[in-house]
């Protein structure tokens, strides 16, 4: 918290250039509905994300925000369009892009320790053991798990395992964060601490994050910048907010409850 | 009624119900047909001391344990193909589907030409019965593997291979270990057949051949000492799950479907 | 011996000469319910089956149920949990019945002939040209069987002991095929056409002899409780009798039993064929029958498959056997 | 490589290979080991011709579905009384799990006494096999029915009895299928079994009494038969459950456990 | 919302009164830690929830606030003290005493239609099947599944499952209802469209509502009064708060913010 409210401008080489990108499928030629018909979920979005940035990925259920964030991650082919980071087309999953998902048992290794769990990308790049604890020590202290390296995730909490996603994937040293509704499964109490701890990370490490969510205040308390997607089919980014508010926010804050009202009114009308 | 459900109470009057309905049949269609616990007894005894009984439950251990070992040993590594490769998968399921309705016991000559009348036929058609139960298990593990895991190993940047080796396998373990603990009984079960073929000494063998000078003690030694073989390698093959596969999400109460 | 029938006098003129205890069996058979009766069989064997599907025992006023098992030694055993009430097979599992149970022998079907010895071939790796080269040899034998009795004599003929070779349990022909072609076993004691032919097509395994060539006689035996015996035995008579009628057509429509046998039990026409060319039932008692029997079961007793000796002479009831066919009781036990 | 993942084509190839392994194995062994697709055909129509493959596999079907069905109508009652009351589940779980190692064949003899040599010792064969693996799937899904919906359903005023009927036996349903579903393909392995005693018809009588003649062929049309038996039933028992028990959250995909 | 925002007394027989209330366990002999040593989940609680009140039982994971209610429900056995409803002692489950439970999808019964699950306690009372019929539609209707009682739970997402759950409930018209977490699985907004429809709901019928949340904002937005449990082990109610706000209640209004700072500071002294 001692850290300067407001980041500075990270350089060039971390943005994410999304250009006229499209996602579409089939419809299913069996199912009652369709005959084949070209569904889009996704149609020409345009954006660019800066390097270190926080941006918020905003939009009611089902409205694609998924298939964006696993696009960006390489998980899923776009249908056409251009999509590249720091100058380079994505079309697989890499290093350079970590991802945090919603539900941590799926995406934890269950049967490694937290501290292997952290490790897990160092041991496939074959780093020796030695340096391997290094980083992961440094990581689990950092995301607030210290001394409980040797547990095991069903040993630990919601907020808990969801900590150590972060570390696991921190400890790759990506320049790209990738957050899909990671505290959504959290009851609100934890959910409200891990917000905070995120905050403090993005603060003390270098990253770019795109998170997202369908909370409103959540947004409001995390982005940079907002990105609201509108419902599906053929979403897309339908408006940026701007949220210069300095860190740590405060949901009480008058500003706070202007910026909610805004954002809440442009969904409900 | 509180001492009912303590559990040696509970198991005591089992034994005293279980030994009672046995002594009932045995009075009621005679010795010949159903012998009674103090025949089987005898019988067992008496093969107990000429060491007929400790050999052949040895020789009958060897082979269901070597043909399970070394069909789990295949199965395996074939479930976790089949399941990773969808090609294979098209490949392999209808003929799975086809075969596991064939009984082992319905490929003794086929065995026997293959692996002739020694150990290995039979070893052969116990591995035959564990293969499929095995196979099928891992299959379904592979596939019940959350992709979440995989894309979060690839974007860590494990190889494919690493991913099977580090992921899919550890991810998998409980299915392969309820279908491995699973096909113990199965082998269990085909036992009789395998030493129907070409065999003097196993309890399978005892079983079959004592049909044959109708002394049904001897089958009912024979059928006693199935249940408790089967029964005591169950239980400690779960005990070893629990305790050394706990963290692969292994847990060690009974497999449901035998 | 096979001589001494079968003659052409019909069941029927001997039942009239015999007097009015066979002439009251016949006119009850023709007036009452008829007697129910489960027969132990196995497949291949045409005379029972033939009886049933000619209506040759409802003529004699047995409604008879045929039930098959894989081997006769079963069908013995059948008797046991009351699931048959007559059953037939050779002296071995025979003998090792009546020593258990309150059963007895009421005929023998008169197999203990030089031509049903000739059946029971030999077969052996080509490497075997003579009976001594069998020492060391693994040698097989079918479980529950009288096999183990044949090699025990055929053996100590050549002077060798059965320490000095290795003997093979087995389960049934195709697996002893099976482990002769591949080498596992040495020798082979075989019987039934379709098998024959297998065996003589073996490479690399040849017939060495056959068991006319030794002192064995197998007989094969009809057996019943004593109390079915006891209770009723103008209904073992009739069978006795059916099964005789049964025999000759057996002989005399080897084309027909070929048919009845394929629909019935799919077992192949040539196969029943060639069985059928030297398929010998004769109901009857004769010496050499009780001779088979006394010998096996002196072996039996000595080699512990008897645990319980016994008097040979209270297991054999024949009066049914006397009643229809007198002449045909040579032997007194 | 896309046209290798359409499923015709897949099972074309598949179709092409398995029998291209056939001939082969036929054309290495000889045709009295393994007979070729030919022969195997030849003599399918040769038993098809005569009626007797449709008499055997009506009436091994019969006795497969008797046995089944009946060891099911009884196996799904006692699985629920199991896993309701404790008491007679302390008594009856060490048992279970010491008798479903005996396999069926064992029984043949004590059958036979019981039940006699016509139908019924084939059925209740057929029945044995069947009964512990839908009694001990039943359990399961008793045992697994969520302690809200039971305490939901008391808090409505349900009685104990209503919570039987209205609650734990819907909501077991899935298990049961899946128990009565896999004990399917455990009829069909015991049928052999089943029709090696006593018994002039059949696909197990004709798999078993071919050994006698020799005639491999006939082996190999009644695993085959077998074979399809055992897939078509379970392909329609798997659309019955998807048609009419999908409300139960019943799905008809392969059970993995056979 | 025309209803007056204040809602009148309720009749005394629906009072729950709590005096000394205890539950322990005995901690497993087997296990490492104890060795039959007795372990206080609750201790000395007193408490009366009058007639037609919604009371909210507020307090941390693990505190006890579901073991509480389910003694009310009568679905756990209470260790010592007094419980009663309307004078009565409780030992069973009744069905004066409805439960809606956190999770829809273990406590509804899928088998059965929107419909049929709202009809299941009058069948289980055998009530026909018209008059059924009758009820069913207009509790249906009362939570807003109105056109939805052909549908299967499995087609309704986690919101309609919770209204079903309450249509469920009612229909078998308690004089109480108790409600363990309803909307904790739910997301952000769906949880606030829930909250206004069980209040508005409560308005319209004439119930006693427990409302169990560890969500200090939900607890202000719904409650008459919020009783906070200490944490555990040995817990109790260390104290009640009267909010005496009107309803529907807005989370910015500045009275809401007081509550929700006093309440706060609750926790984190
Ligand atoms: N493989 C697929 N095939 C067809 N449609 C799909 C596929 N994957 C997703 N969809 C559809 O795309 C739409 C967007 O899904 P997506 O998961 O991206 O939404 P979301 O905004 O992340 O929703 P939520 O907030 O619920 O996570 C949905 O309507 C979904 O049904
Ligand atoms: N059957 C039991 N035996 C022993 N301890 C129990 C039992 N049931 C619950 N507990 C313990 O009682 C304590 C309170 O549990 P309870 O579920 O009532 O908490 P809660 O306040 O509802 O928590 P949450 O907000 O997570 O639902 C916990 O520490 C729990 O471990
Ligand atoms: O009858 N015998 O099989 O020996
Ligand atoms: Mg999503
Ligand atoms: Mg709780």
């Amino acid at each position: 918290m001692s850290l300067a409210s407001v980041k500075p401008v990270a350089s060039k080489k971390h943005t994410i250039t999304i250009e006229g990108l499209n996602k579409s499928y089939h419809d299913h030629p069996g199912s009652g509905s369709g005959n084949g018909d070209i569904h889009y979920i996704i149609k020409d979005v345009d954006l660019v994300i800066k390097g270190g940035e926080f941006f918020v990925l905003l939009g009611p259920s089902g409205c694609g925000k998924s298939t964006l964030l696993n696009m960006i991650a390489g998980f899923i082919s776009k249908t056409s369009g251009n999509l590249r980071v720091g100058g380079s087309d994505i079309d697989k999953p890499g290093r350079d892009r970590a991802v945090v998902f919603q539900q941590a048992d799926s995406s934890l290794f269950p049967w490694l320790t937290v501290r292997q769990n952290v490790e897990f990308g160092l041991k496939m790049k074959k780093v020796p053991k030695r340096d391997r604890r290094v980083v992961s020590e440094q990581y689990i202290d950092l995301v607030g798990l210290t001394g409980h390296g040797d547990k095991l995730p069903r040993e630990l909490s919601g907020g808990m395992k969801q900590r150590v996603q972060l570390a696991r994937v921190l400890a790759n040293d990506p320049e790209i964060l990738l957050m899909d509704e990671p505290f959504g499964a959290l009851d609100a109490m934890t959910r409200r601490t891990m917000q905070k701890e995120l905050v403090r990370i993005w603060r003390q490490t270098d990253k770019t994050i795109v998170f997202v969510t369908h909370d409103i205040q959540e947004a409001i308390l995390l982005g940079g910048r907002i990105g609201i997607m509108s419902p599906g089919p053929s979403s897309k980014i339908s408006h940026i907010y701007d949220i210069p508010l300095t860190y740590p926010r405060e949901v009480s804050a008058a500003e706070f409850y202007e910026y909610h009202s805004r954002i809440q009114a442009h969904f409900d009308e | 009624m509180t001492w009912l459900k303590k559990k040696w109470a509970g198991l005591l009057l089992l034994w005293i119900f279980v030994l009672a309905a046995w002594q009932t049949g045995a009075l009621l269609y005679g010795p010949e047909v159903i012998p009674g616990p103090v025949e089987t007894v005898k019988g067992g005894v008496e093969l107990f001391k000429d060491g007929s009984l400790p050999k052949y439950i040895g020789i009958s251990f060897y082979r269901v344990f070597s043909g399970w070992a070394l069909g789990s040993l295949i199965a395996i590594p074939l479930g976790v193909l089949i399941g990773k490769v969808d090609v294979i998968r098209h490949f392999a399921e209808p003929l799975l589907n086809f075969i596991r309705f064939i009984p082992p016991i319905a490929f003794i000559t086929l065995f026997l030409v293959w692996f002739g009348i020694g150990e290995q036929s039979k070893i052969a058609l116990i591995l035959y019965a564990t293969l499929f139960i095995v196979m099928m298990n891992t299959l379904t593990g592979v596939l019940s593997v959350e992709e979440d895991k995989v894309r979060a190993a690839r974007s860590m940047g494990a190889s494919e291979w690493q991913i099977i080796l580090h992921v899919i396998i550890p991810a998998t373990a409980p299915y392969m270990f309820t279908g491995v603990r699973l096909a113990m009984g199965t082998s269990y079960m085909a036992i009789v057949g395998a030493e129907m073929i070409a065999s003097n000494e196993g309890v399978g063998y005892l079983i079959w051949n004592s049909r044959l000078f109708f002394r049904t003690d001897w089958i009912f030694v024979g059928l006693i000492s199935l249940g408790l073989m089967g029964f005591v390698t169950d239980r400690l093959f779960g005990w070893f799950g629990r305790k050394v596969l706990w963290r692969y999400g292994v847990v060690g109460s009974t497999p449901v479907r035998r | 011996g096979c001589g001494s029938s079968p003659d052409s006098t019909s069941s029927k003129a001997r039942a009239a000469e015999n007097g009015e205890s066979a002439g009251t069996t016949e006119t009850a058979s023709e007036k009452a319910e008829k007697v129910k009766l489960n027969i132990a069989d196995i497949s291949s064997n045409p005379v029972l089956r033939v009886a049933a599907n000619q209506g040759i025992f409802e003529k004699h006023g047995i409604e008879a149920k045929l039930v098959t098992f894989a081997t006769p030694a079963e069908g013995i055993n059948s008797l046991f949990i009351k699931q048959a009430d007559i059953a037939w097979g050779a002296d071995f599992p025979i003998l090792n019945a009546v020593s258990k149970g309150e059963y007895a022998i009421i005929a023998s079907t008169g197999n203990s002939t030089d031509l049903s010895a000739k059946q029971w071939k030999l077969y052996v790796r080509n490497e075997i040209e003579r009976p001594e080269d069998l020492a060391g040899k693994n040698l097989s034998f079918l479980r529950g069987t009288f096999i183990s009795y044949l090699w025990d004599e055929y053996l100590s003929e050549y002077g060798l002991e059965p320490e000095n070779v290795k003997f093979i349990g087995q389960g049934g022909f195709d697996e002893a095929y099976i482990a002769l072609k591949k080498g596992e076993v040495d020798a082979v004691w075989v019987t039934g056409a379709a098998m024959v032919d297998k065996f003589e097509a073996l490479e690399g395994a040849h017939q060495l002899t056959d068991m006319s060539q030794t002192k064995v006689r197998i007989g094969s035996q009809i057996i019943a409780p004593e109390s079915l015996i006891a209770d009723k035995p103008d209904v073992v008579a009739n069978f006795l009798d059916a099964l005789d009628e049964s025999s000759r057509f057996v002989k005399e429509n080897p084309e027909k039993v070929a048919d009845i046998l394929y629909k019935e039990v799919k077992q192949p026409k040539e196969a029943t064929l060639k069985d059928l060319s030297v398929i010998n039932w004769n109901v009857e008692f004769t010496d050499s029958a009780l001779d088979s029997l006394s010998r096996q079961k002196q072996y039996m007793v000595e080699n512990g498959i008897i645990q319980q000796d016994f008097e040979l002479r209270d297991k054999i009831k024949l009066d049914p056997l006397r009643t229809v066919f007198p002449d045909r009781v040579t032997a007194a036990p």
